[in-house]
């Protein structure tokens, strides 16, 4: 059963640092709530006060510009992520994880700012948007703070932020030339999360070498888990079967995954192996195609 | 020659056949019976479940034997 | 707790309702509106048997509150017909027998109207993706998958509004 | 055996497009469950629930609980008259379960409490004030272990806690196999399913001063709940009235006692006033029932050219707290695992142990789809050890139209053979596939109701009556329980045919005692043939009171025929004259001084063998894709060739084939229970896994035409029995890909890997 709390519903981001400041330590924020409601109805969660931010339209928002890169606002859905022109064009991999995210009702409701804040492990797009170099800006009424997303989780659904701030935007550099990012998870219903989730960003230069690599692991450990070792494996080399290989099995070193009725760590590991390998000749093969 | 299931007096032409109706049947009666015999139906029932083989059913087939005399 | 006085516009008709704010949107519908046709059969955001549209936005209604919708347009399965009159996809569920036990069908037509009406002509594939949050454990889902290909064929169009 | 040409030309609404007789109500928002129902100063009960595997209860203390604001009442066992019940009610010792146990608890999430509030939410605080003091006692969870000497004792006098056995046998195994060139021996485990209904386990309780007690249950059969209620409760049968109009799915979980009628029930009698009871999807996964896991053993014993020598099988069943279903699901696993074959020597010992776990039923399939997973895997890798065609050399040792199964059944038609035909042809369709997909099949077969009657009941198996009223309409009293598969509408097309009326004439009441004849209810396949043929006896009744006034009004020969097809009554050789069929209804009321013509129909089998009067037949085929090197399984592709004699409702039977499909394909790949210490590790709809649209592959069915002497118009089982087959069928399609034999279901990605691992291991030691 939910805890009672004081409803509050602020018409501005201004309003809502506000309302944060005012009750800190005894609220929460909800946004599309996919998660988040039902933690409160298990009682994992009980709250004096309820910040609902889910109409900030200030809030909600995909910019793009070559030289910033990419602004995508907290209150933006899953939905209009997966549907965004521009991002098919600009960043190909988030369409893609976003169509996988979760079911329809729950990518039309659902926020990017709300899924990023939550910190489930095996949440998608943290370990997209880490191989992409994002940036997290946070806000509070002291000011706003910005964190490299591979820096912002800490612990199961632990971030960075403090009590008195919330998530405001996702920024995302411009791509590198040839640059290709992938990502896959490996689930048994397509829309399913994550048993475990791999995204590889490859960088390549004119010959075909990996110039610069990224190897982030989902669900592989209390927060999503950069795999440096497999990383070093990539750089300096064309990706031919025998590297990828080496680099799967180096990620499933980095990994720390939990054993759990849906796969043991040894399983875990595995299939971390598996998709590292496929997910790095996936975007190695993008990467070199690209002009 | 015809054997008799000495709980429930049906009858088939094999010892063997007496012994898994016992162990089929299983109600009170026949349980009350392997119990008279001296030896205990949950034992055997357990061994004949775990064990490749016949050997439980074989052990009542001879007490079914040893039995049609008195019947 | 503070109780709170929303609107919520139901089947293009206006409801007053005075509730706790943590009442979530089925609630609302089914226990203070008492509209039933809309169920529940999780509590993890997982069956889609709560299906309502927002808007034109197929959601959970067991995964938003109530306090959310205030002003918002809403419609369940008991608002697709219009007078007595079966929407097309009410139609096309009944030509195809998309339903046994009917508990997970209110849900079903209102995330396929949701899939409508942002694509009226889906694929077959679209379709199964659309249902994917939505359970059903009599069907096997393939006679919802027909009924929705058929009101995309346009097959009850002359009969529509 | 085909259908006479004759007998089908005669039918006029059989077979034909028609809607569900429900549907409307159910796709506009209108049909009402027992979730849906308020009734005026209703209070919700919630269940506090056992957090031990087996414990003593010692002593309750609810004083804090009823202190609370808005908490009307507490029960516990020793509120209620303690009977210990069961739905074996012939065999006492199988009456096993207190639903609101005096003593002690023998699984996690076994009710010990229950509350009624004025909100569910009051109820639901109310439970934490509740001061349980339990003896923990030591828990068993698995059959082999629980058989142990030193293993606890879960039921007083059980000793090595079996339960159940059961035994089957024809022929001579010995010889048989001493005659076999081939012999082969695997051991298998098949696990547990959730029947995983989309309505909860739900009732609405209302006990009023008359003492009628009036109960909204969902389940799959109100004459149960009734005779069961009245049972537990110590009441006359004819006060408990229990209406189940709309049920939220079935399969084979909602026909025992569950906790929500009987809180809801134990609470409105001390209360007077209406409760309901709702389970939460995770008290509906831990404290329902399930499929019952069961391991396998197999010998199986064959010629050089196919021929079935003999086959032994033994069982142990995980049969969980109580005995439930679990006797017959015992039984009729033994009894299929020798389907759709001539096995002229036949063995099977079943062992049903009681553990510390939820008790296990009989779920869609009763057993079948454990033993087809094991005989149809194990007879295809035989057919591979010998180099036999596999369709071949099952058609060769199949069933066919005339057979007896020694002993036990009368096979009056069969469409094997023809299935197999047709499997034939779509696989060689198929042709060449390319690497890491392969094709799987397998038959199965099953029953159109069950013989037995271990609920002892004296009435008639089904029974109906049929009343024609003043305008021609009719209306149909049957105690059938729709829950989904369309029995109502299978009645109404019944009747409509029997009487030469149309469907939309026939109003259907059922599902509800009070007004509606005893029937079992939705279980074993069995209302389309048991209640369609007690349906259309009714009718046939009613139809010869009017045709006695057709004659008499037209002054016919004798040797005239009469009929009424259409609404229109005629000589059936002339089928111009006649009259409308109102007219006669009108003639025949008032010849009768103004009594409706009323029509009863009775059906309970006799002299149809040990199990079932009639046998469906089918081959399921399926076509898979894997990945080799994480596991995952992808249904790609099916066919389904189906013998359920004459279809009665065409749209019925595809959605029941399709919705079978999906459930057992789930069993075979994804629906999973793991315990650890008695407790279910994925109670909830985000770790319990089942197939979802994007999961289900195509579903062509190939309906076979056969006509069973013993079914309404020729009709038989259709749904259930589609459920045995699949799981097998997938398992050999991973075998044909992969060359690995799965002996465990649900097969799960690991278990793919690390077979495909041990493979590549024995095949480099071979080298």
């Amino acid at each position: 059963m939910i805890h009672d709390f004081t409803y509050l519903k602020p018409g501005t981001v201004k309003e809502a640092v506000a309302m944060l400041s005012d009750h800190v330590d005894e609220c929460k924020i909800i946004c599309g709530g996919q998660s988040l409601l039902i933690v409160m109805r298990q009682g994992l969660i009980a709250t004096d006060y309820l910040i609902d931010i889910k109409g900030l339209k200030e809030l909600d928002y995909i910019k793009y510009d070559d030289k910033e890169g990419l602004k995508i606002g907290a209150t933006t859905t899953h939905k209009s992520i997966e549907k965004s022109a521009l991002l098919k064009e600009k960043y190909p991999v988030l369409p893609i994880m976003e169509e996988r995210l979760a079911s329809l009702q729950t990518r039309n409701w659902g926020t990017i700012g709300g899924n990023l804040a939550h910190a489930d492990a095996a949440g998608d797009p943290a370990p997209v948007l880490i191989a992409l170099d994002a940036k997290i800006k946070v806000g509070s009424k002291a000011g706003e703070r910005v964190f490299e997303l591979g820096e912002f989780y800490t612990d199961l659904f632990e971030t960075a932020m403090n009590h008195e701030e919330m998530v405001l935007e996702v920024q995302v550099p411009p791509m590198a030339p040839k640059t290709a990012c992938a990502y896959k998870k490996f689930n048994l219903l397509q829309n399913d999360m994550g048993v475990v989730g791999v995204a590889v960003k490859i960088t390549v230069d004119a010959s075909g070498t990996c110039t610069d690599a990224r190897v982030i692991l989902g669900n592989a450990g209390v927060t999503p888990v950069r795999a440096k070792s497999a990383e070093q494996i990539l750089v300096g080399k064309k990706l031919d079967e025998a590297v990828l290989v080496k680099a799967g099995e180096a990620a499933a070193d980095d990994a720390d995954p939990v054993s759990d009725i849906h796969a043991s760590e040894e399983f875990r590991r595995h299939l971390i192996k598996v998709l590292t390998k496929r997910m790095a000749r996936q975007a190695w093969e993008q990467a070199v195609k690209l002009g | 020659m015809a054997f008799k299931c000495p709980a429930c007096k049906k009858q088939w032409d094999v010892s063997l056949q007496v012994a898994r109706h016992i162990f089929g049947t299983g109600d009170k009666k026949h349980r009350e019976w392997i119990e008279s015999q001296g030896v205990s139906y949950a034992d055997l029932l357990v061994q004949q479940a775990t064990n490749p083989g016949n050997a439980s059913y074989q052990t009542v087939a001879d007490l079914v034997e040893k039995a049609q005399d008195k019947l | 707790m503070e109780k709170k006085i929303i609107t919520l516009r139901v089947n293009k008709q206006d409801y007053e309702l005075y509730i706790n704010p943590k009442t979530l949107l089925v609630e609302a519908i089914r226990d203070y509106i008492g509209l039933t046709g809309t169920k529940r059969g999780c509590e993890t955001v997982s069956c889609g048997a709560c299906s309502v549209l927002v808007g034109d936005l197929a959601v959970k209604a067991c995964s938003v509150l109530a306090m959310q919708c205030d002003g918002m347009e809403i419609t369940t399965s008991e608002g697709l017909e219009d007078n007595g009159k079966l929407a097309p996809i009410q139609k096309a569920f009944l030509d195809e027998g998309a339903y046994q036990c009917g508990f997970c069908t209110s849900g079903m037509l209102m995330t396929t109207s949701g899939l409508l009406k942002e694509n009226a002509n889906p694929t077959k594939q679209e379709v199964k993706e659309a249902i994917e949050g939505n359970i059903c454990r009599c069907t096997g889902y393939n006679s919802i998958v027909r009924a929705v290909e058929r009101v995309a064929k346009g097959m009850y169009k002359e009969e529509s509004l | 055996m085909t259908t006479t040409s004759l007998a089908k030309e005669k039918l006029h609404v059989i077979n034909t497009h028609v809607h569900n007789i429900d549907g409307i109500a159910k796709v506009t928002g209108r049909a009402t469950y027992s979730f849906d129902v308020k009734l005026p100063g209703m209070l919700y009960g919630k269940i506090l629930r056992s957090p031990h595997p087996h414990a003593k209860i010692i002593n309750i203390d609810a004083s804090k609980a009823l202190a609370l604001h808005g908490v009307k009442a507490v029960v516990t066992g020793k509120d209620t008259l303690g009977v210990k019940q069961g739905i074996w009610r012939r065999y006492s010792e199988l009456c096993d379960e207190q639903i609101l146990p005096v003593e002690k608890v023998r699984y996690i999430g076994e009710p010990v409490a229950a509350v009624a509030a004025i909100t569910e939410e009051i109820a639901e605080a109310a439970l934490d004030l509740i001061e349980v003091e339990y003896e923990v006692l030591e828990g068993v969870y698995e059959p082999y272990e629980a058989m142990k000497k030193e293993a606890p004792e879960i039921h007083e006098g059980v000793e090595r806690n079996i339960n159940v056995t059961r035994h089957i046998e024809w022929g001579d195994v010995e010889t048989g196999f001493e005659q076999a060139d081939y012999i082969r021996e695997d051991h298998f485990f098949c696990g547990g399913q959730a029947h995983m209904c989309m309505e909860t386990r739900s009732a609405v309780a209302s006990y009023t001063p008359e003492g009628k007690l009036t109960i909204y249950h969902s389940n799959q059969s109100a004459y149960y709940m009734q005779a069961l209620m009245a049972g537990v409760l110590g009441m006359k049968e004819g006060n408990v009235r229990v209406i189940a109009q709309y049920v939220g799915g079935g399969f084979g979980g909602k026909f025992e006692l569950d906790g929500a009628i009987f809180t809801s029930c134990i609470l409105s009698m001390k209360l007077h006033r209406p409760v309901k009871v709702i389970y939460t999807r995770e008290e509906d996964f831990i404290a329902t029932k399930r499929r019952t896991p069961m391991h396998y053993w197999v010998r199986t014993g064959i010629k050089k050219d196919g021929t079935f020598c003999a086959r032994e099988a033994r069982v142990v069943s995980n049969g969980g707290a109580y005995t439930g279903m679990g006797a017959t699901a015992l039984y009729l696993t033994g009894f299929f695992h020798s389907f759709p074959y001539r096995w002229e020597n036949y063995r099977y010992d079943g062992y049903r142990v009681y553990t510390n776990t939820l008790p296990s039923t009989s779920m869609r399939g009763f057993g079948a789809p454990q033993a087809m997973f094991c005989s149809e895997q194990q007879l295809e890798w035989i057919a591979a050890d010998l180099g036999l065609d596999p369709i071949e050399m099952r058609r060769k040792n199949g069933h066919y139209a005339g057979y007896e199964v020694p002993g036990q059944a009368f096979i009056a038609s069969c469409g094997l053979d023809e299935a197999f035909t047709v499997m034939k042809e779509w696989i060689a369709k198929k042709g060449k596939l390319p690497a890491n997909r392969g094709i799987g099949f397998s038959a199965a077969g099953f029953m159109s109701g069950g013989i037995f009657n271990w609920f002892d009941t004296p009435y008639s198996f089904s029974s109906a009556v049929v009343t024609i009223n003043q305008d021609a309409t009719v209306e149909l009293h049957i105690g059938a329980t729709e829950i989904g598969q369309g029995s109502n509408t299978t009645m109404a097309i019944i009747a409509a045919e029997t009487l030469g009326v149309k469907v939309e004439d026939i109003k259907v009441h059922s599902g509800d005692t009070d007004h509606c004849p005893a029937d079992l209810g939705a279980w074993g396949s069995r209302q389309t043939l048991m209640t369609g043929n007690a349906t259309k006896r009714a009718c046939e009744d009613a139809k010869a009171q009017l045709l006695e006034f057709a004659y008499a009004k037209m002054g016919l020969n004798i040797v005239y025929d009469l009929d009424i097809k259409d609404r229109w009554v005629h000589i059936v050789a002339r089928p111009e004259r006649g009259m409308p069929f109102d007219e006669l209804v009108t003639i025949a009321l008032r010849g009768k001084d103004g009594q409706r013509i009323i029509g009863r129909g009775f059906y309970t089998p006799h002299r149809k063998g040990m199990i079932s009067p009639a046998y469906s037949y089918m081959l399921q085929g399926v076509e898979v894709d894997i990945d080799p090197e994480t596991g995952k399984i992808e249904l790609l592709d099916s066919l389904t060739a189906h013998d359920c004699g004459q279809p009665i409702n065409h749209l019925g039977l595809i959605g029941q084939l399709e919705g079978a499909f999906s459930m057992a394909a789930g069993y075979g790949y994804l629906e999973y229970m793991p315990y650890e210490d008695g407790k279910l590790m994925n109670p909830n709809l985000v770790d319990y896994k089942m197939i979802r649209a994007t999961e289900m592959p195509e579903t062509p069915i190939h309906d076979i035409d056969t006509y069973e002497p013993e079914g309404p118009y020729g009709a038989k089982e259709a749904g259930e029995g589609l459920t045995n087959p699949t799981a097998a069928a997938i398992g050999n399609a991973i075998f044909h890909a992969l060359g690995v034999q799965m002996k465990e279901c649900p097969i799960r990605p690991h278990m793919i890997v690390d077979a495909l691992k041990e493979k590549a291991e024995k095949e480099k030691a071979g080298k």
